[in-house]
């Protein structure tokens, strides 16, 4: 990598890989993120595109290869410590913290980046408490989840819990946001919605998203890769990729059943 | 009554006139010692059945607290005697913990305390106060009293396996201080700890130690399973098993089959004592129980005569703690263990330590008294 | 088939599904539509016995279920594919499948799963919850259809699958359609849903809002309660 | 050497001991997820129903190691039916409280019935003999609990592996609603778990009862061996079970044998050096939660 | 608000008046009650909290115990002296023990906190010299405060209950700070508060550290009261009897462990004195609690007053009280 060209770059993976006991899911990905890029990820299912994101925030340890962010080498750096550091995921499985509020959830997450996570005793200063209730709500509002917001997560439907999902993850303020099926269990007006929205994060953020919902991840994405077999098998241009003959055929399926528009 | 009532201003103990007096028994009355306590409660409710629940004119009430054999529930207990209850005399206490645990409140609040059971040394020693006094015994009593027979009759050297606590770490320094005194080798100890299920790893180190004997001290369910487990892996037939009474006791022998025949144990009171005093008492207590006399029955029945003597002694008035421990400290008589009275020095019991040996008898296993050390008095220090 | 009458469900105090009446017309898909957090799922619960009826009626077949526990609606052949997959993580891929299999001649066969989906044959032994999310999906499927039931609840099936596997389940559920099994089916892909449905129901607040043809689906009814502007 | 052989055949012995008392909780908690802190009062009373068979009804042992389990498993079932399944949905914590008091009230209830006396029951007279291995005597008995653990263990390693009744019951345990949705009728099958567990508990008071006696309080020591053994194997697994079984029966008897100012450390030692090593047992899985 | 700041000075103030209500024996019980609370609400800390069910907590209990009972013995009977510390040594023994435990969890986490209790039980069952051995230690000095004699049960009552104060708030204040939330957040789902970028084996650690500080403090109020401490305040029995404590009354609220603490006391003592078939009753009482009112004694309350009260959800009470302060 040449000198000027790193400082915009914002992640960068050497040749990572994966294997669970036999079997090797991640092969020598290797992969260079710019700053504010914006970038699809597409394969079968089972490509091992869940995989690579779980490598990425350190839920994963990789068997071999090396990953750098921001310049300097993360790939034994433990999951929290990445998130901190602006590594910042959303679950393909709703994961969240099923007891409390929405609004508690929201709450964990904006007091640990106002640096308010470690008062061990009730603050005094309720201005600051006020400023991030205030946050909060904004947030909500914003993403159309107002109403929920003194709602249980557990008492929410799926679809709602989805939404939750991103919520937590925006509100990390990330620099790099690894979205896994944001919209998946999202209806038409939701997905239609918060890619919306998602489109009009601030375009600082770096950005990977996983999806199989193609207007969604089409409509978002600036560069497009797929993942197959756990290799990369294009890395280029979306339209580049919509027409490429080899990705209708794994992963598309246009020929197949020639009839079907819904896709 | 409010606490600063009662702690601030000194409530005189009118002596009352026919009143009852209000003895406080303390006991384990659930839990693994539960039996003891129960047999404990036996006899003294047995004696003082015998006396018609009356001293010198005024009715006797027990007011009996559970103690779990647990200090803390002990004390506890012991406060509730003493404070809510008001007892004239306290008098239990099967686990030593529990008589330590109570000592510094029955000492400052001044409450004569007959220990019924607890053997610690310390409680007549170091722990020793003017309101405690000892009936029973002391594990020194258990244990030293069989170190010269053993060495006489048995062997010159013995392996020691011993239950790991207090009371079986102090019965058998007794005894190896005795053997040792006499000219005896320890030629190896062990401590399995109290409560332990398998003794096989145990056993087969000592099968393998050149030992004429093996002095033993367990209780309890440890008893049955080591005798039992002594003679499965073959060390019945190499060494004699010799230890403390309660390795053969009248609660054990039975459930240990013919494991113990052969035992020689010392104790300071059995079943099979010839004097008609222990006759007259088994057979009281089989009249009324429909059952044998453990020692433990005896113990109590015997804190119950001294206690009831020495309120005599004091005519019933049981105002003055001074006046009944002094009573107490007076008390002597034939008890059904032999005769028994009190070291003024170390307010511990003065009695006959017993060797005895397991034998079978119609098919059961039975102990016989075979040699008498009479007046056996604890050091004091 | 499967009537529902006026079935009214309840979380705890709050009123979910109010006065939902519809039917499930034998051998035919019956789709139901709404957006999150509607009540399509819990009306699928309902039927299943997972949540429970307060008032109205639930019929399979002559038989009111209302009150049956699930384990029961099952064995009258209900199967059903959850929302969210719910595999079993602590079994593998063909314990998965094979532990509540019930083999009916003619019907499926673990190895007519195997393949529809060669992808499950290939992590045969893997854990359910090492799957990746599609692979639990059609795991999902695999395993209600191995209960060979006469009635199939599907909970947004496509949830999570390639376009390419969306394909392909519309394929099964077309196939399914052919040999008389009864669908009910819940999809958040609208076109998917449209193009396999017999009768359409749409759920707005917990009540049925709609309910009709496929093609008297219009703009302005999926303006109104699907909020799609077209 | 004789000597190293022989604690190895103690050591072994004693591990079977082990596996005998724990299967029964390894099942209930390992598979069944339910905490059973009344397992201890079960295997005692399965000893004490064995006690009164052998002393004062008929004097044949095996008859009682029969009988005595299913007079257990029937006070399982009622446990079951009457007070866990109302509770299952409470989760662990309510678990762990629930079959607490019911071990208290047993304590109480079997105290009042047989009273706080120590009991033993005698070896069965076949076995009652001593054999001579390497120099030393071995109880014939001992020899019966090793054949008895294999066999168990054999048995309840094909149950769960190599039939559908172990899926079934693994599924119940991470999704009881979605197995039953699929047509098992899981809280049946709970009941046959939980019960098959107390038989368990009793077969293991039987066998064990003639060797470790019968005195207060003995549910309560039996109850947290058979923990340590349940964690040190890892739970969910009959075989880790039975390793676990074998190493702490001869670590114990090892230790013993070597290092005896230690025993009271040892079997705890052994569990707290496993677990730093091995946070989910020697054979433990992972439990997926979801 | 202010409802409950009026119950709060209320119950101070009659626990301030008890010995002028109560005889000697209830005032004893009493400090024991608030002693055993004390112990109950530091494993609160951990179980109710942070959702890790430890089995040994007995071990702090314990360590605090002995550690103020041979200090007071050999060193010096200040109250204050030895009451920091036992907290001191406590948390330093936690330190070491939590070390290992943090990082295992559920069953697992309880089978270990369980291990090491017991083998600190058998050290100090063993070392008979140091310790006592299973007589314990007993005769230990009363303990005063710079030349004040505390040996006065009365004095004794109104320390212990000035320790329990300090000790509630100072945990309540912590329960309801952010720290406290991120405890929860960790209780509910680990995971999810990792990815959000909380170091959750260092919150548990220093819950861990906490909660085996004030197990110490109580622990070292306990020897200091009863004069001799015993093996048993380490035994396994000691931390079962806490854990249930903390689930009778209420797990997860402040006021639950205190009324848990209270109630098996109370229960105990006075079942205990009429028959010796008092497990047979605690244990039903048990039973009844879980089948009857799961939620403990709290929810049992809450259910009587507002039969839909959620659980603990605290952006929202404490949403409340910021807006409130803030206008003011
Ligand atoms: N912990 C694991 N152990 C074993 N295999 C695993 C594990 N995690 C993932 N796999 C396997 O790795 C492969 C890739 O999984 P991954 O979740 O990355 O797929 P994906 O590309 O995200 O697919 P999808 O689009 O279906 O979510 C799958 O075949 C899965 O079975
Ligand atoms: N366990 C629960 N407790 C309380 N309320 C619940 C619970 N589950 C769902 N709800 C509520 O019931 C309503 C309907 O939920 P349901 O899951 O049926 O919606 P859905 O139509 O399936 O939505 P989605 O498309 O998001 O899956 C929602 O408002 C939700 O908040
Ligand atoms: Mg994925
Ligand atoms: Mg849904």
């Amino acid at each position: 990598m040449r000198k000027e060209a790193e400082k915009d770059v914002i992640l960068h993976v050497e040749g990572i890989s994966k294997h669970f006991g036999g079997l090797q899911i991640i092969k020598h990905v290797s992969l260079t993120v710019k700053k504010g890029e914006r970038i699809g990820i597409i394969g079968p299912n089972g490509a091992g595109k869940t995989t690579f994101f779980n490598l990425l925030t350190g839920d994963l340890l990789p068997t071999g290869g090396k990953i750098y962010y921001k310049g300097k080498e993360i790939t034994r750096m433990p999951n929290f410590r990445r998130a901190q550091a602006g590594i910042v995921r959303t679950f393909q499985k709703n994961n969240l913290l099923n007891e409390l509020t929405v609004l508690d959830n929201l709450l964990l997450v904006l007091q640990r980046k106002r640096g308010m996570a470690n008062i061990w005793f009730k603050p005094r200063n309720a201005r600051r408490w006020l400023a991030l209730f205030e946050e909060a709500e904004h947030l909500l509002q914003t993403w159309g989840l107002a109403d929920i917001a003194n709602e249980r997560v557990k008492t929410l439907s799926y679809g709602e819990q989805r939404q939750v999902e991103i919520l937590l993850g925006i509100a990390m303020e990330p620099d790099v946001l690894l979205l896994d099926e944001p919209t998946a269990g999202m209806s038409q007006a939701e997905t239609n919605y918060i890619a919306e929205l998602l489109r009009q994060l601030p375009k600082d953020i770096t950005m990977m998203v996983i999806e199989h919902d193609l207007d969604v991840v089409f409509g978002l994405a600036e560069r497009m890769i797929v993942l197959y077999n756990g290799s990369i098998f294009i890395d280029g241009a979306p339209e580049e990729v919509r027409s490429d003959e080899r990705v209708n055929e794994i992963y598309i399926g246009k020929e197949k059943a020639a009839g079907a528009s819904y896709l | 009554n409010s606490a600063i009532q009662s702690t601030t201003k000194k409530v005189e103990k009118a002596p009352k006139e026919g009143g009852v007096i209000k003895i406080g028994v303390l006991l384990p009355l659930s839990g693994v010692y539960a039996s003891l306590g129960k047999n404990l409660q036996m006899g003294m409710e047995l004696y003082f059945e015998g006396i018609g629940w009356k001293v010198a004119g005024r009715d006797i009430q027990l007011i009996v607290e559970d103690s779990e054999a647990d200090p803390q529930v002990g004390l506890r207990k012991a406060r509730k005697l003493i404070d809510q209850d008001q007892v004239d005399l306290l008098t239990g206490t099967v686990s030593t913990a529990v008589a330590y645990a109570i000592r510094d409140e029955v000492d400052k609040k001044k409450i004569p305390f007959l220990v019924s059971h607890a053997g610690g040394n310390d409680l007549t020693r170091s722990k020793r106060s003017d309101y405690i006094w000892r009936s029973s015994f002391s594990s020194w009593q258990i244990g030293y009293s069989l170190g010269q027979w053993a060495y006489d009759h048995v062997g010159k050297t013995v392996y020691i396996a011993a239950a790991d606590y207090a009371f079986g770490r102090e019965v058998s320094a007794a005894f190896k201080e005795a053997y040792t005194a006499a000219g005896g080798k320890v030629v190896g100890e062990v401590y399995p700890p109290l409560g332990n299920n398998d003794y096989s790893s145990y056993l087969t180190t000592i099968k393998n130690a050149k030992a004429d004997a093996v002095y033993a001290f367990f209780a309890g369910s440890d008893a049955v399973k080591f005798v039992q487990q002594y003679e499965q892996f073959g060390l019945k037939k190499e060494k004699k098993l010799i230890g403390s009474g309660w390795l053969v006791s009248e609660d054990v022998r039975k459930q240990q089959g013919n494991a113990g025949v052969g035992t020689i144990a010392s104790i300071f009171w059995d079943y099979h004592l010839d004097t008609k005093e222990n006759k007259a008492f088994i057979e009281a207590f089989a009249k009324k129980y429909n059952a044998r006399p453990t020692i433990e029955a005896m113990e109590g029945y015997d804190a119950a005569r001294i206690i009831a003597e020495a309120l005599e002694a004091v005519g019933g008035d049981a105002s003055d703690p001074d006046k009944v421990v002094k009573a107490i400290s007076n008390v002597q008589f034939v008890s059904p263990r032999g005769p028994i009275q009190f070291d003024k020095e170390t307010h511990h019991i003065i009695q006959n330590m017993y060797i005895i040996e397991t034998e079978e008898v119609n098919g059961q296993a039975e102990n016989k008294v075979i040699e008498v050390i009479e007046k056996v008095k604890d050091p004091g220090q | 088939m499967l009537h529902i009458y006026n079935l009214n469900a309840f979380y705890g105090d709050s009123h979910i599904l109010h006065n939902v009446s519809l039917t499930v017309e034998r051998g035919k898909v019956t789709v139901l539509l709404g957006r999150n957090g509607m009540g399509k799922t819990t009306t699928i619960h309902s039927i299943m016995g997972m949540v429970p009826a307060r008032t109205g009626k639930i019929v399979l077949e002559q038989i009111e279920i209302q009150d049956k526990a699930s384990f029961q609606v099952s064995r009258l052949g209900v199967a059903l594919v959850p929302q969210g997959r719910r595999v079993f993580p602590n079994l593998t891929v063909r314990e998965n499948l094979m532990t509540t299999y019930r083999p009916v001649e003619g019907g499926w066969t673990l190895e007519n799963i195997y393949a529809m989906f060669p992808r499950l044959k290939e992590r045969e032994s893997s854990m359910g919850g090492d799957l990746s999310g599609g692979e639990q999906q059609m795991l999902s499927i695999g395993r209600a259809l191995l209960t060979n039931p006469k009635v199939l609840l599907l909970d947004e099936p496509s949830e999570g699958l390639s376009p390419l596997m969306v394909r392909e389940v519309a394929e099964i559920i077309r196939q399914l359609k052919q040999q008389g099994l009864t669908i009910f089916l819940v999809e958040q892909n609208l076109a998917m849903a449209l193009e396999l449905a017999d009768f359409v129901y749409i759920l707005s607040k917990g009540s049925v809002v709609f309910g009709g043809a496929p093609d008297e689906l219009d703009a302005h009814v999926k303006n109104k309660y699907l909020l799609l502007s077209s | 050497m004789d000597v190293i052989a022989a604690q190895l055949v103690n050591g072994v012995s004693y591990g079977m001991l082990l596996f005998v008392i724990t299967c029964g909780l390894s099942l209930v908690f390992g598979i069944l997820g339910v905490l059973n802190l009344a397992h201890g009062s079960l295997y005692m009373i399965g000893a004490y129903v064995a006690y009164t068979m052998t002393s004062q009804w008929f004097e044949n042992f095996w008859l009682a190691l029969i009988v005595a389990p299913l007079v257990v498993a029937v006070l399982s079932l009622a446990i079951e039916l009457i007070l866990l399944r109302p509770t299952y949905h409470l989760g662990h914590l309510s678990q762990v409280l629930l079959t607490f008091g019911l071990a208290y009230v047993i304590h109480d209830v079997t105290s009042m019935i047989w009273g706080s006396d120590v009991l033993s029951i005698p070896l069965p007279p076949p076995l009652s003999e001593t054999l001579h291995l390497w120099n030393q005597d071995f109880p014939a008995y001992r020899l019966f609990v090793v054949a008895a653990g294999v066999v168990l263990a054999f048995c309840l390693w094909f149950v769960q592996e190599k039939t559908r009744w172990g899926a079934i019951i693994r599924a119940g345990l991470s999704d009881k609603e979605m197995i039953n949705a699929l047509g098992v009728n899981i809280k049946l099958v709970f009941t046959a778990v939980f019960l098959a567990g107390g038989y368990l508990a009793g077969v293991g008071g039987v066998i064990a009862s003639p060797i470790l006696g019968l005195y207060p309080s003995m549910e309560f020591q039996t109850l947290i061996l058979a923990l340590v053994v349940l964690v040190v194997g890892g739970l969910g697994s009959i075989a880790g079970t039975f390793v676990a079984s074998l190493v702490v029966g001869i670590v114990e008897t090892f230790g013993r044998f070597l290092v005896p100012e230690l025993s009271l450390f040892l079997v705890f030692g052994l569990m707290v050096v496993i677990l730093i090593c091995k946070p989910d047992g020697l054979l433990g899985k992972q439990v997926v939660r979801h | 608000m202010n409802k409950r700041m009026f119950i709060s000075a209320a119950a101070i103030l009659l626990l301030a008046a008890a010995p002028f209500l109560f005889s000697l024996f209830y005032l004893n019980l009493l400090a024991e009650i608030l002693i055993l609370a004390i112990f109950a609400l530091s494993l609160n800390v951990l179980v109710g909290y942070t959702g890790l069910v430890s089995l040994g907590h007995a071990a702090f209990f314990g360590i605090g115990a002995y550690a103020s009972a041979l200090l007071s013995k050999e060193w010096s009977p200040q109250f204050l002296v030895t009451m920091l510390a036992s907290l001191l040594i406590a948390a330093i023994a936690a330190a070491i023990i939590g070390l290992f435990c943090v990082r295992v969890n559920g069953f697992y986490f309880l089978m270990l906190t369980l291990a090491f209790s017991q083998m600190i039980y058998s050290f100090v069952h063993q070392s008979t010299t140091l310790t006592g051995g299973s007589n314990g230690l007993s005769g230990l000095p009363s303990p005063v405060f710079g030349t004040l004699d505390l040996s006065h049960p009365v004095f004794l009552y109104y320390v212990i209950l000035l320790v329990f104060i300090v000790m509630y708030i100072v945990l309540s204040l912590m329960v309801k700070s952010p720290f406290g939330h991120v405890l929860i957040g960790i209780r509910e789902n680990e995971m999810r508060m990792k990815a959000i970028g909380y170091n959750t084996t260092l919150y548990k650690y220093a819950a861990f550290i906490i909660a085996g500080a004030i197990g110490g403090v109580s622990g070292a109020l306990y020897s200091t009261f009863n004069g001799f401490v015993s093996p048993n305040d380490v035994y396994w029995t000691m931390s079962g009897s806490v854990l249930i404590m903390v689930l009778i009354g209420g797990a997860g609220t402040m006021i639950g462990p205190v009324l848990g603490a209270a109630f098996i006391v109370v229960l105990e003592t006075i079942v205990s004195s009429y028959t010796t078939m008092w497990t047979l009753i605690i244990g039903g009482v048990f039973i009844l609690f879980v089948v009857f009112i799961p939620q403990g004694i709290v929810g049992f309350g809450r259910a009587l007053t507002k039969p839909s009260a959620n659980r603990l959800s605290f952006s929202r009470k404490a949403k409340a009280l910021v807006k409130k302060e803030a206008n003011q």
